[in-house]
Parts: structure tokens; sequence; C-alpha cells
């Protein structure tokens, strides 16, 4: 039997007007288990805590009921000023007699009779609290960003700086990302590779930072703050550590005909390769789907060149499992592909193109160095139109996305003003259906492309573009005039959808990070903890968790980092203490709680039990990691036997305030 | 909603709210020019309530079905339906059969299928 | 009990701890008044509350029971209202399946800005309980010896 | 039918494919088949039947089997196969102990059927086409074929059989099925007249757990009702509350995850209806979150531990329910 | 002996239940149930109850005291229901031997006063049967169902129901009833219990001689295999006599009260040590030795079983104290 004592609160008048606190405490002293009972003017002031505490040591009390305001107000410090005195916290109930109680009653009858009640499922419930203590966890002091576009050399940067080891995985052979591929940045335009690759080479540079290129995540296993990861370094037959970069044997290879993936296959490279100059690592790697020696064995051009003996035709994947404290999700986005938005003639033409493809054909390392040619004939484009939303605010399912892909209204802006500016005896049109520009400088970048450049908006989507003697054919209506277009344009631009990478799916499955039915990631909370994946120690960072340009891409970035540096600046991570157990005597192991938990803290071992007869039997069961456990109890309604309880709120002590409330 | 909106709206399955105004498919209408409203005028008009504008419009005539619009449409409005509708809506009533068969043999061209004459009592008669 | 005695029923809410019984303390806050026939029990979230609970509630006397939790998409624990919405849609209509009366029972989602839809809710339940009278078809005649 | 299982059955003991067979096995009459597990040839030559009595779902039994040691054969009937992958679901069956043989079925009987049709003193049946004809200790009686099938098989949901490693008789389909219409007629009643409906089935109620231990879904290694720190133990039914209590919170657990075996409703001493429960659990899931049917997929996530984010609000009990 | 032409039998109920609470069997077959008379309850078509006729005597729930909690006061409240007069009408051969098995157990010192109370209070009317089931066997245990035992024996053969009163109680509750005539029943052929399949069931390996014979019998295993360890045939069989004792907390107060308790189930006779059946064998051979052995090897060789057939319906897996006696009688040369 417990020994419970209670200790009801005025707070000054705010409860002793509507509620009879001496009629209170002297009720619940008649309860079972009750040996002290008082009230007080403010039982949250120090000579309130000071009189439980001395009524703890006195009494040896080994519960606690407090009938005072919220406990989402007081729950803490009467918890900390029991603990003091030697009881363990969580042998603290509160009783909420104020925000629901006092304050809401104004017949002091009633409000008396509800505040008995209330008091007595406190006592009910301490009666069947059992001390509990906080587990602890070590923290592996190592991070580990997955992807290393903008993203995550910005987040891997910022957790490096603050001191801690942090790996890049990046499954091509050089970070950089998307962001290598564009041209200029808006609205400043300012030319992405110029702020960029400094970033890359800081990467590269800092000792804090090991980048792991062409490499991909294999498996995650473990929790927050203990996480076991197996990478699959791919072989790129060069040894990275003895490669120069010279590109000697770029530059010698027989196989030319390889699209060059980097410029979109606008134009080709050889089958050994650096993706582009500023690469990080500057090393070549060698495409096995083209290489000769490769695959026939018979070449070996590239290892005859090479100077320093880099070339390895012998290299195997290799797996390497390491350990981190945190993981950051930066696995970014790709452009949609065209194949169902066939009305705009994409396969049918060269000459109708991509934003991203467009960036390319503009930039000076481009296929076309900068100047902007036609794929078709090389010829210098007259008449551009630029169609956006190409996927994106779709109708869902089969149509394409049903978000709006936000970046694409100020790029198609940049690439029209840009277009302008280098020749201005183009005509370029934008389709729109709303210029969506809120963002610092974004709506004054819009504006100008219209006034000082003279882009033509035109409100209203393409309906059809039909490649006809050398011209485009380009079907439109423009809304607000009232009008239908039939424009002879020379290029015809589609500004289409993004979505998250093909890998962020099978990553989410190994991470346990729930997704969305757009494959980003979702958040812990899509207000209070935006870079926060439910699953604790994962992090999401960049374009993964949502469409977002470069500024909102860094600012999440280094947001994601903050955390990450919060997490691994702990040598030992406090657990929550209220969190699931099974009671492995009960559990039939049929994986109904770790189906419905959101933070896969529950896994299942098989385990030897005494079974009759001196028999032993195996069983599966399921095991609860209370540092991943977030304690919300869903695991405990799904277990149909009740072997899953949880601590602090657990079935009998929920059942026994129901049971003094119902009295 | 006014009536008439709701008849069209029910006989054509078509959620007007739908539609984000994008134009797609006047942009994709190959008869925009023989119509009066074009499609996503439609889509807007039953939406506001002005069918009687509608109703008495040559465009609900001139629609030929193709489907391009309901095809093209990102938001899965489909105005054709919507179109169709109002003209069921239209011959439906007391004397509003838009196509007599008094009227046929004017129109008969010796290329003519026979199909497309049943199709066409189908489309704009009770 | 005295014949002129007026029904008061006895209403359990049970609330999620981050929003519902953050709304109800908001309404407690701006003193907002409900009757005092309803008690609030703690529960970390919606999905922790068993069915079992709510028939014991009626075995021991209560004549309504009240699910509050964070709106759909809102939940702390981030979907675990969607199961109990799901338990809780079942289990409803099984008790509606076998006779007993369907407003004795209702989920509500109540954040924790929402105080004034917290009183609302509970002024509203307890009238449509009251209404109704004492629970009669889910009663344990042995806890109500009294 | 009989013939082809018992061969295969001695096939597969013979063959050392599997150490024993599980079976039915004749009674002291034609109707009280046992369930039991068969070791050598003479066994099965003297006590294996397979006939319209062999109701029995043999599923539950390979929980404990699978885990025995060796592997066990196991003839399992279309709806008894449901069972089976329901239960490797839930990782109750070890599927690599078990050589399960699909056995094609055309309906089974029930003797409480042909009890019930007030024919008495049953001591033998013989099919002859549609019908039976029934010897008793008052002379011969004939019946329906159709009159003397259990409920279940009345309204047998598939006839399909499901992740076996061979099959008796042909593989079935899924077929139409008007196994919610009781459920229907029901909901179709005003909330008094269901009240009253349900006290009448459920206050005969002895609490004798057969529905329960028969239930393949309930296999739970203590039952909430038997364990007395689960704030639900009761061992009888000390009234309505406790009659009802017992039986939502038994149809709750295995909801998502009953097939509709029928098997309690077969077993049931007192015969209370508790198909009907079960099966609004399914008819309710069906129409509010999409047709599932608990065993039929081995991948499909069970509704009760999935969600929607646009799953109707449990108001919907209040909004459809046609009588206020 | 009395009679009465079976057109007046709504009149005689009547009158009995004007007298004290009356039950009869009514209801379909299957689900038949000694249910309390009021107007226009009609006798079952049936042979006999699916519950057997001991639930009047010994019900499935009984309360035994109250403790009522006040702060920290506890008192203890006698709350057992007053004794009221009943009678018991259409009790089988089969349910009326169960009786004197019964009453070895309870009425043996110390009484069972809950027990004893009802049998005092309670008076039973027998009914002789004409038309068994298949499963009756009642004959191979020593039972005429043709002529019941009872406070009052009752038999019904064309359209008269007549009746002997076989005790003091049984007569004085005849006097009541001023509608009976005087008459002597006709005596009745009836060869169908010669027809009964079991009605040869030997039962001579069993009592108390061949105790550790057969409880250490190799044939338990393959019996007990299926068994689901459900209470079924415990619950219907109108002998079984265990009970469990457990306390309901109301909140206010403690209702100690005894339930019905199988010997099948895994928690039976559970104490602190651990059960000491451990597992489905142990605890089906029990169920079967008790009624078999043990009871006869205590109680003058009488078996504690009647023959009436219940659990050979109601097992949902067939597996029935035929089955067991027939397997474990029968003499196998190893």
């Amino acid at each position: 039997m417990q020994k419970i004592g209670v200790f009801v609160c005025w707070c000054g008048s705010n409860i002793a007007a509507t509620v009879d606190v001496q009629a209170v405490s002297d009720a619940l002293a008649r309860e079972p288990g009750v040996v002290f009972s008082t009230n007080y003017q403010y039982m949250c002031s120090q000579a309130g805590q000071d009189m439980i505490q001395e009524k703890i040591r006195e009494l040896g009390l080994t519960g606690v009921v407090v009938c005072s305001c919220s406990p989402r107000m007081h729950e803490a410090t009467f918890r900390k000023a029991c603990e003091k005195a030697g009881l363990n916290p969580y042998m603290v109930e509160i009783a909420n007699i104020r925000e629901q109680c006092s304050w809401i009653h104004k017949d002091k009858l009633s409000g008396t009779e509800k505040a008995v009640l209330l008091g007595k499922a406190a006592v009910a419930k301490v009666h069947l609290n059992t001390p509990l203590t906080a587990g602890e966890s070590p923290v592996t002091k190592r991070a580990l960003v997955i992807g290393g576009g903008i993203a995550g050399i910005q987040t891997a940067l910022d957790i490096a700086e603050a001191g801690f080891p942090v790996d890049i995985v990046e499954k091509k052979p050089t970070i950089g990302g998307k962001m290598t591929q564009i041209d200029k940045t808006f609205p400043t335009l300012d030319c992405a590779a110029c702020i960029l690759t400094p970033k890359m080479v800081d990467a590269a540079q800092n000792e804090n930072i090991n980048i792991l290129s062409y490499s991909e995540v294999e498996a995650v296993k473990g929790f927050v703050g203990n996480f076991t990861v197996t990478i699959r370094r791919k072989a790129r037959f060069v040894d990275e550590t003895k490669c120069t970069g010279c590109g000697l044997c770029t530059e010698k290879c027989p196989q030319k005909k390889v699209p060059n993936e980097f410029n979109l296959g606008l134009d080709t490279r050889r089958a050994i390769y650096i993706p582009f100059a500023q690469a990080v690592p500057k090393a070549a790697a060698i495409d096995p789907n083209y290489c000769t020696m490769l695959k026939t064995g018979k070449c070996g051009v590239c290892s005859k060149v090479c100077t320093v003996g880099a070339i390895d035709y012998q290299q195997k994947d290799e797996l390497l499992e390491r350990e981190y404290g945190a993981i950051v999700a930066a696995t970014g986005f790709e452009p949609i592909s065209m194949d169902k938005f066939d009305e705009f003639a994409y396969s049918q033409s060269p000459d109708v193109v991509t934003s991203l493809e467009f960036e390319r054909l503009m930039n000076a390392a481009g296929p076309t160095g900068g100047t902007l040619l036609r794929p078709s004939d090389g010829t210098h484009p007259h008449t551009l139109v630029f169609v956006q939303c190409v996927g994106s605010r779709c109708d869902g399912g089969e149509k394409g996305k049903p978000y709006c892909s936000k970046i694409c209204c100020m790029y198609t802006a940049k690439h029209a003003m840009l277009t302008r500016e280098k020749y201005p005896d183009t005509e370029v049109y934008v389709f729109y259906i709303d210029v969506r520009t809120p963002g610092k400088n974004f709506d004054e970048f819009y504006r100008r492309a219209v006034e000082e450049y003279g882009v033509h908006y035109v409100k209203g989507m393409v309906g059809k573009v039909v490649p006809e003697n050398g011209k485009l054919k380009v079907q439109a209506s423009d809304l607000l005039g009232g009008q239908q277009l039939h424009i002879d344009a020379d290029m015809v631009v589609l500004a289409a959808a993004v979505e998250p990478d093909k890998s962020a799916r099978p990553l989410a499955t190994m991470l346990t990070a729930s997704m969305d039915t757009n494959d980003f990631f979702t958040e812990a909370h899509p207000k209070l903890r935006p870079v926060e994946s439910p699953t604790a120690g994962v992090f999401l960072s960049g374009a993964c968790q949502g469409p977002k340009d470069i500024p909102e891409t860094v600012a999440q970035a280094g947001a994601a980092a903050a955390k990450v540096i919060g997490l691994l600046s702990k040598d030992r991570l406090t657990c929550n203490p209220c969190v699931a157990r099974s009671d492995e005597l009960m559990c039939n192991g049929c994986s109904a709680c770790e189906k419905v938990c959101p933070y896969g803290a529950i896994t299942y071992i098989d385990k030897e039990f005494r079974g009759p007869n001196r028999t032993t039997l195996l069983r599966r069961v399921a095991q609860v990691n209370p540092a991943v456990c977030q304690g919300c109890g869903a695991c405990t309604v799904a277990c149909p036997s009740g072997a899953m309880d949880l601590q602090g709120f657990s079935n009998a002590q929920i059942m026994a305030e129901v049971d003094a409330i119902c009295k | 909603m006014n009536h008439m909106t709701e008849i069209v709206t029910r006989i054509s399955g078509v959620n007007p709210r739908k539609c984000m105004k994008c134009g797609k498919c006047t942009a994709a209408c190959p008869a925009y020019d023989e119509m009066d409203y074009h499609p996503h005028q439609f889509v807007d008009m039953v939406e506001t309530g002005r069918l009687e504008e509608l109703m008495n419009s040559r465009g609900i005539y001139m629609c030929l079905s193709c489907f391009a619009c309901l095809e093209r449409c990102p938001r899965s409005v489909e105005p054709a339906k919507l179109i169709e509708a109002v003209r069921l809506a239209v011959v439906r009533q007391q004397g509003r059969n838009h196509l007599k068969p008094e009227q046929i043999p004017a129109l008969l061209d010796p290329d003519l299928p026979q199909q497309a004459i049943t199709s066409a009592f189908r489309k704009y008669r009770k | 009990m005295q014949v002129n005695e007026t029904f008061k029923p006895t209403v359990v809410a049970f609330c999620c701890n981050w929003c519902s019984y953050a709304g109800a303390d908001l309404a407690g806050t701006n003193r907002l008044q409900y009757p005092a026939d309803v008690k609030i029990i703690r529960i970390p979230c919606s999905c922790r509350l068993n069915p079992l609970f709510i028939l014991r509630a009626f075995q021991r006397g209560a004549d309504g029971v009240i699910l509050c939790g964070c709106h759909p998409g809102d939940c702390h624990y981030t979907t675990g209202n969607y199961y109990a919405r799901r338990r809780m849609t079942l289990l409803f209509s099984m008790l509606d399946y076998l006779g007993i009366e369907r407003e004795r029972t209702r989920v509500e989602w109540v954040s924790a800005a929402e105080g004034a839809k917290f009183a609302e809710t509970m002024n509203d339940f307890v009238e449509t309980v009251t209404r109704l009278g004492e629970n009669r078809r889910l009663e344990d005649l042995r806890c109500k010896s009294e | 039918m009989q013939e082809r299982i018992k061969a295969k059955a001695i096939e597969l003991l013979e063959s050392g494919v599997c150490g024993r067979v599980l079976g039915w096995k004749t009674g002291e009459f034609f109707y009280d088949v046992t369930p039991a597990v068969f070791e050598s040839r003479e066994e099965i030559e003297r006590d294996f039947v397979f006939g319209p009595f062999c109701g029995a779902n043999l599923s539950k039994y390979l929980i404990a089997e699978s885990r025995k040691g060796g592997k066990v054969g196991a003839f399992l009937k279309p709806c008894d196969t449901y069972s089976f992958q329901q239960l490797q679901k839930e990782h109750r069956i070890l599927p690599e102990n078990v050589y399960a043989v699909g056995v094609q079925c055309g309906g089974m009987c029930d003797i409480d059927a042909i009890r019930a049709a007030g024919i008495k003193g049953v001591l033998d049946v013989e099919e002859q086409g549609d019908s039976l004809l029934v010897h008793t200790l008052y002379g011969d009686k004939s019946l329906d074929r159709a009159a003397a099938l259990s409920e279940r098989c009345r309204v047998c949901k598939s006839k399909k059989i499901l992740g076996c490693a061979e099959l008796i008789g042909e593989q079935g389909e899924e077929q139409p099925s008007a196994r919610f219409e009781q459920v229907a007629e029901l909901e179709a009643m005003t909330p008094e007249e269901r009240f009253a409906f349900w006290r009448g089935e459920l206050s005969r109620c002895i609490r004798c757990n057969a529905c329960r231990n028969v239930c393949p879904a309930c296999s739970c290694e203590k039952c909430v009702f038997d364990n007395p720190s689960s704030g639900a133990e009761n061992k009888a039914p000390a009234n309505s509350f406790e009659e009802n209590l017992f039986h939502i919170i038994r149809a709750f657990h295995v909801a998502g995850r009953c097939t509709d075996c029928g098997e309690c409703s077969r077993v049931c001493p007192q015969h209370i209806p508790l198909h009907l429960l079960n099966r609004k659990f399914i008819k309710d899931i069906n129409e509010l979150y999409g047709p599932y049917q608990a065993g039929a997929d081995m991948d499909a996530k069970p509704p009760l531990v999935n969600f929607q984010a646009d799953d109707p609000e449990p108001s919907v009990v209040r909004e459809r329910g046609t009588n206020p | 002996m009395k009679k009465l032409p079976l057109s007046q039998l709504d009149a005689f109920f009547a009158a009995l239940a004007a007298g004290q609470e009356l039950y009869i069997p009514a209801g379909d077959a299957g689900t038949a149930a000694f249910t309390p008379w009021r107007e226009g309850l009609k006798l079952t078509p049936a042979l006999n109850t699916s519950r057997s006729a001991k639930d009047l005597f010994f019900p499935q729930v009984e309360n035994l005291v109250d403790f009522k909690v006040t702060g920290k006061q506890i008192e203890i409240i006698e709350n057992r229901a007053p004794a009221k007069p009943f009678v018991i009408f259409g009790v089988r051969a089969c349910d009326c031997r169960s009786f004197d098995i019964l009453d070895k157990v309870f009425l043996a010192d110390p009484a069972d006063t809950y027990y004893k109370t009802r049998r005092e209070n309670g008076t039973i009317v027998t009914l002789a049967c004409t038309e068994p089931e298949e499963t009756c066997f009642c004959t191979a245990l020593g039972i005429d169902p043709a002529n019941p035992a009872g406070d009052v024996s009752g038999w019904i053969a064309e359209d008269t129901l007549y009746l002997q009163a076989n005790t003091g109680k049984g007569s004085a509750l005849l006097e009541t009833l001023p509608m009976l005539e005087e008459g002597e029943k006709p005596e009745l052929d009836q060869p169908v219990f010669d027809r009964l399949p079991l009605k040869d069931l030997d039962w001579s390996a069993f009592g108390g001689e061949r105790m550790m014979e057969h409880f250490n019998s190799p044939k338990w295993a393959s019996l007990a295999e299926s068994c689901l360890g459900c209470g079924s045939c415990t619950f219907v069989c109108p002998t079984c006599q265990c009970y469990d004792i457990k306390d309901f907390n109301t909140g206010s107060e403690i209702k100690r009260f005894r339930c019905w308790d199988s010997c099948m189930y895994s928690d039976f006779t559970l104490m602190s040590a651990g059960q000491p059946r451990p597992t489905q064998l142990e605890r089906f051979r029990q169920r079967f030795m008790h009624k078999l052995v043990y009871y006869p090897s205590t109680h003058e060789g009488e078996f504690g079983c009647v023959g009436c057939g219940r659990c050979l319906q109601k097992c949902p897996i067939s597996m029935n104290i035929v089955k067991v006696a027939g397997t474990l009688g029968k003499e196998e040369t190893p």
C-alpha cells in the first residue's frame, strides 16, 4: 500500500473562490492510502514546495497528489521538488482543479464535488504508479548526411564547423547535385557554379568531412544516437586516392558515344569521365555500361595513359559499416518525366526542352558553350515559348503532381529575362496559370522581366504543340485577352514539376521515416519541427521534404545541422520513461504493434521460454526500444492480448481513474 | 446553387470548383473559333450560375465532343461533360429540340455515315 | 434516486495531452463555462484510448464518453489520431449495432487553440446525454447498488 | 474425395515429406468428427475421414503443430486457407514447417441444422444428389442438402484455395455471397429492436469460451479475459454488461483479422449467431475503408493497423444511421 | 397417482406458479432452457434443455458476501438472496440423477449452505422420456428414463399427464393442485430404448480400482490433442460442480461471488506457485478421471456421469466421455 500525501492548492482565490479547498483535502484524507492531506495558498511557491518535501521526508510518502493548476503548467515543478526530497518524480500526479474545475464552474458545491472526484482519480492513479527511471543511451558523435547536393553540403559543413565528424554519402561520382547544372540563380543572377564550387571545395578540405562519393546507403539499423549504417561504395574502377584528376584518360578514351548525363544527354562524354571540371572529388570514374575493357576485356587505353596508375579494372563494390549518432536525409529532387505530357511534343522535337536542359543550353560550360542554339539544327531561335506548371498542380494520380513545384515561376522568369538580355532580337512568351513569386525580391524580379525585358506573359496554359516545317506550332489561349493564339515558335521550354528523388522511398523504409503520398519525407511536426523526421535522430534537409529554392534549402540545411549538433553535443540521451513495454510472457508476436508504431521502436526477437513439463519454447516476442519510443500508446491498443502497456499511462492506471470518476 | 446549376452538375458529375482557371481546355479546343463561350468560360459560368446564357449559347451545339479539353485538363474538371450536360438540359425542355427530322434532307451529304445521323438525333433531340 | 432530482449525467472525456487537454486548459483560462458533469482523463494521444476504457466507464456508471484529440494531420505523434479514428468509428458502429444509443459516444478533434470549441463541444455533449437520460443499456447493476 | 485425401496423406508420410498429418478422425457417429494428427498408414486407413461433417477449421491447430518440430501435413478447405494465410501474416504459424494441401469443398453440413429441421435421433446420413436421406431412431427422413448446410456454407464467400503446396480437387474462385444480408437486416431495425435482438441472443451466453478457443484469430498467449491484471478479466457473465463486454471486445480484437470462417457460430453450444458481430465489422470495414478480406493477401495491411488521411470521421455512425 | 388432461396444462402451470416460482423447459431444440413460467409459455418440443437442471440449484454466478468500503473502513455484509420456494418441472431422469451426485459433494459435511437452501426450497417434478436422442446413454449407467425419480415423477401418455409423488415435499405440492384427478398410467411399451446406439457402453473398466493404470495411460495424448480447452462440456454438464471464488470491486463495494470454473481452463486452481496441470493433456485427463475414476472411488462406485449426452452434442471438436470411455476401456495388447 502506498503512503500518499495530498496537497490541495488554493491558487490564491483562483481555486479557493469556487472550490472549498478544505472540504477537498478533508475528503481526500479519507481515501485509502492517504496518510496526509492538506491545503495551502500557493503550492507552487517555495514555501509550498518546502512543505511537500518536508512531508515526504517526515512521513516517508511514497506518492504525492497535488490538486492545483494544469499539469501542463506545474507538473515538472512538483516532480522536481519531490525528486529533491528523494521521491521518484513519476510518483507525483496532478489533479487539475483550476483550468478544468474552478475556472469553468461557478457553483461552489458542484465545483467542490468535482474537485474531490478529480483528486480521487489522481489518488487512484498514484496507487498504481511505479517509480520510473529515465533510461540513458550513449551518442555516437558522428553524423551521416545522405545526399551531396547543396542541402547535404551545407548541412555537413555546418555540422563539421561545430567540430563533429560527418560523412556525406553521394550516389553520383561527384557531390554538388542539381545546383551544379544550373546556370544562374534567381533573383540575383549570380552564377551558380561561382557560389557552389567553393562550398564543394570547403567540404572536400574540411577534415571533419568525409565524402563517400559514388556510394549508396544499403541498410540502416539502430536508433537515435546509435545508428549502424551499411554503405555500398560502388566500384568506380579508378583509385580515388591516386587519381589526380588530370583528365588525360577522358581525352584518350576511344568510347566517345556516351550520353552525358551532366548535360542531360544534350552532348556526349567518354566511358571514363570526370562529370565536370569542378567535380569533387576530382577523380575519374569508368562507366561500366560503356567501357570496352570492362565489357570485352580489350582496350585498356586509360590504364596505359594514366601516369599514376590509378586505373583498376578489378575494383569491386565495397561494403562499409559505420556508426552514426544522427542521420540527415538530403536526397533532393528530380524533374518529372515528360512522358505523360506529349501534347507539348517533348518526344517529337528536340527543340522542346525542359527548363533544366535549357539551363545547360545557356551555360558557358554546357554543350553549346553558352550560346543559345536550337538543339535540332544549331540555329539561333527567334521565338521562344515557356510553359509553366507542366505536371504541377494536377488532380493527382494519373494526371500529375497535386502540388505546386514552387521554383518554376522564378526560374522561368529568369530564363525569359536572360534570353531577352542576351538576345534582344527574340520574342519570349511565358504561359502561366498563376505567377507565384513570394520571396525576397522575387516579385520585383518577375516585374522586371515583364517591364524592362518585355517578356510576354500570357495567362493561360498551352493546349498543344505541333512540330511542323522546322517550327513548333503552339496553340494557346490568352484568357485575359480572350483570343486564341497560334505561335510559330523556334523553341518551347517546359517548366517540369519536381518530384523527390527515386532513392528517397527505399531510404525512408530503411530509416523508418514516414513519407507523404508524394514521397516527400514528412516532418515530425509541420510547424514546430520542420526539419526533423518523426523518427528520432533522423533529420531532413532540402527538397526531399518538399519543393524548395536554394536559399530555403540552405536555410533548412543549416537548421537540420543545428538539430544534429544539438543531438551530438550530448554524451548520453535521457529517454522519456513513459514508454511502451511489452510483457514477453503474454506477447504472441503478431506484429500488430510494430505496424502502428510511427517510430519503428518495436522489433521482434525469437526468445526461449520455459514451457510446461520442463520443455523450452521458442517464441517471437516484441521488444520496445525505450530510446526510440515516444510513448504515444498506439501499440497498446493494437495489441489484443494487452501484452503491450504504456508506463505512466498503463491500462490499470487509466481504468483506476475511470473507476474513481464514475463512482 | 440554383436549380439549373444543380441539374447540370448532377447530369455531368462535374465539380466546377475544381477548376483552377488555367485555360488549357480552351487552348486545346479545336472548335474555339466557332464557339461563343469557350470551355474554361463554360466551367466558370456554371460555377457562377450563369446558366441562362449558356443555355442560349451557340457553343453548346458547336462543341465537337472531341474531349480534348477533358483529356488535357490537369484538374480532371472535364468541361466537355459540362457542355454535354447543358445541351441535354436544353433539349430536354419542351420544344427545344435542336434538330428536326425535316431538316435532315437538307443537311444530308451522300458520304455521311448513318451513325452520324443517329448520334446527331441522340445529341440534339429529346 | 430522489424523485425530483434532475438527472445529472456522468460524462468522461478522454483528452490527448498535446491538443485537447491543452484546449481544455484554454477553455479554463478563458473562463468558458461547461457543466461540472464532465470529468477529463488525460492520455498521451487519442490512440491510447482502448475500447475497454470506454466500456469500463459505462460499466462504472458513465452516461456518455467522449474522446478528444488533435485534428487529423496534426497529431503530435504524426499518425496516432488516424488509428484512433478508425478504432472509434468501428467501435461506435458496433455499439450502435447492438442497439446502444449512438449519441452516448463521440469523438471531437480539438486543437490546443480551440478552447471555445472544447467548451461548446462539452456543453453540447452533456446536453445530448442529459436528454438521453441514464445509461441503461450498458450498465452494470452491481456498480449502481447505492 | 476421401480416398484421394487418404492416399495423399499416406503418400506424404511414406515419402518422408511430413512426419505427421493433420486431418479429421471418425467418431461414434457419422457426424462427430474430431481433428486429429495421424502418424501412420494404419491410423489413416482406419480412422481418417473426409466428408460433409468435417467442418472444423484445422488452421488453428497449425499454430501449435508448426512449432513441434518436423514438418506437419495439413488438409485445408478453402475457408481454412484464409485463416492459414492470416495466421502466417501474424507470425503465428511457421509456414516452413507446414505442408498444406488444399481440399476443395462442396459445403459442410451441420448436425445442428438437421436437428433444427425437427429430425430427432439421427443415426446416419446418406447423400442422395441434392437431398439427404437421414436414418433415425424413428425411421428414415429426407432433407434437402441445402437445409443441412451450415450457415457459413450457405453463404460461402470463396472456394479459392490459398497458399497451399498442392490441391486436391479444382481450384475455385471467390463468389458472390449474401453473407451481409442478415447484418443489413439488423442495421435496418430500430435501435430498440436491435437491442432486444442482441439481448435475446447474448443472454444465453455461458462464457464457455468455445467461440474464442476455436477462433483462429484468437490465438493470444493469454486472453485479456483470462488475465487478472488486464482489468477485463471475467470468468462468467455476471450480468448483461459482461455478456456485452466479452462479445464486443472479442469481436473488436479480431476485427480486420477475422476471415469469417464461421467457427465461432458453429461451436456455440447456445447457438448464438456470433458471426453477425464479426461480419458487422467486416461490412463496416469494406464500406468505410474499401474491400478487405483478411487472409486473402499476404501483403495487404490489415485495416486496423492502417489508415488513410481522408478516412470518414466517427460521426459517420451517427449520420448514416437511417433509424434515429 | 394423479392425472391431468394435457389440454389443462396451462391451467396446471398457472396454479403451480401461483404458489411459487415455476420453471419449465421452453424454447427450440438446441437452445431450450428452464425458463420462469409466465402466461403463454409452452413446454419445449426438445428432449432436453441445452444447459442442465443443475443451474437452478447451483447457478453459474452467485453472490456470496459483500464488503462495504467507506474511506478506510471495511464492513462485511451478508447479502444472500432470500430463500424462495420454487418448482422445476420437466426434469429428465438423467438430470434428476445428477442431483444425487451433486448432493454428495455439496451436502457432505460441511454442507454448502447456498446449495442446501436451494435444494430445500426446490421441488423437482420429473418427466419420463419417450423419444430419446441418439446421444442418450443414461440406460448404460443404470438410469431408467421411462421411470424418472424426483419429488414428483411425471409421464405423458397419449394426451394425459400422470404424476406420482415420491416424497413428502412432492405430495404436499400435488395437494395444492385441485385440478388433478386420481388415475393410473397405462403400461408403456418403449422398444426405442433397446435401439439406442450407446446403450451397451461398457463401464466395467472404470472405478477406483484401476486408477493408476488409467492415469498413466499413454492414450490420453491422442485423446487430448485436439481439445481446445474451452469449457462447453463442463458448463452444460449436469454433474460438474467446480467453482471459483472471485471479488468484484464496484468502487464502493467488494462483491465476493462464486462462478463455475472448468478444469479444462489453464488457470483452473491457479496458485501462487503456478498451476498444477501445465498442459491441456493433464486438464483433459482430470475431467474424465474425475467422472470415471475419482468420483466412483469415493462414492461407492457411482460414476460422475448421468448419460445425458449434452457433451456429445456440444463439444466443438466432438471429443467426449463416450470416446474417452471407449478408448480407455478397450483392452489392448501393447
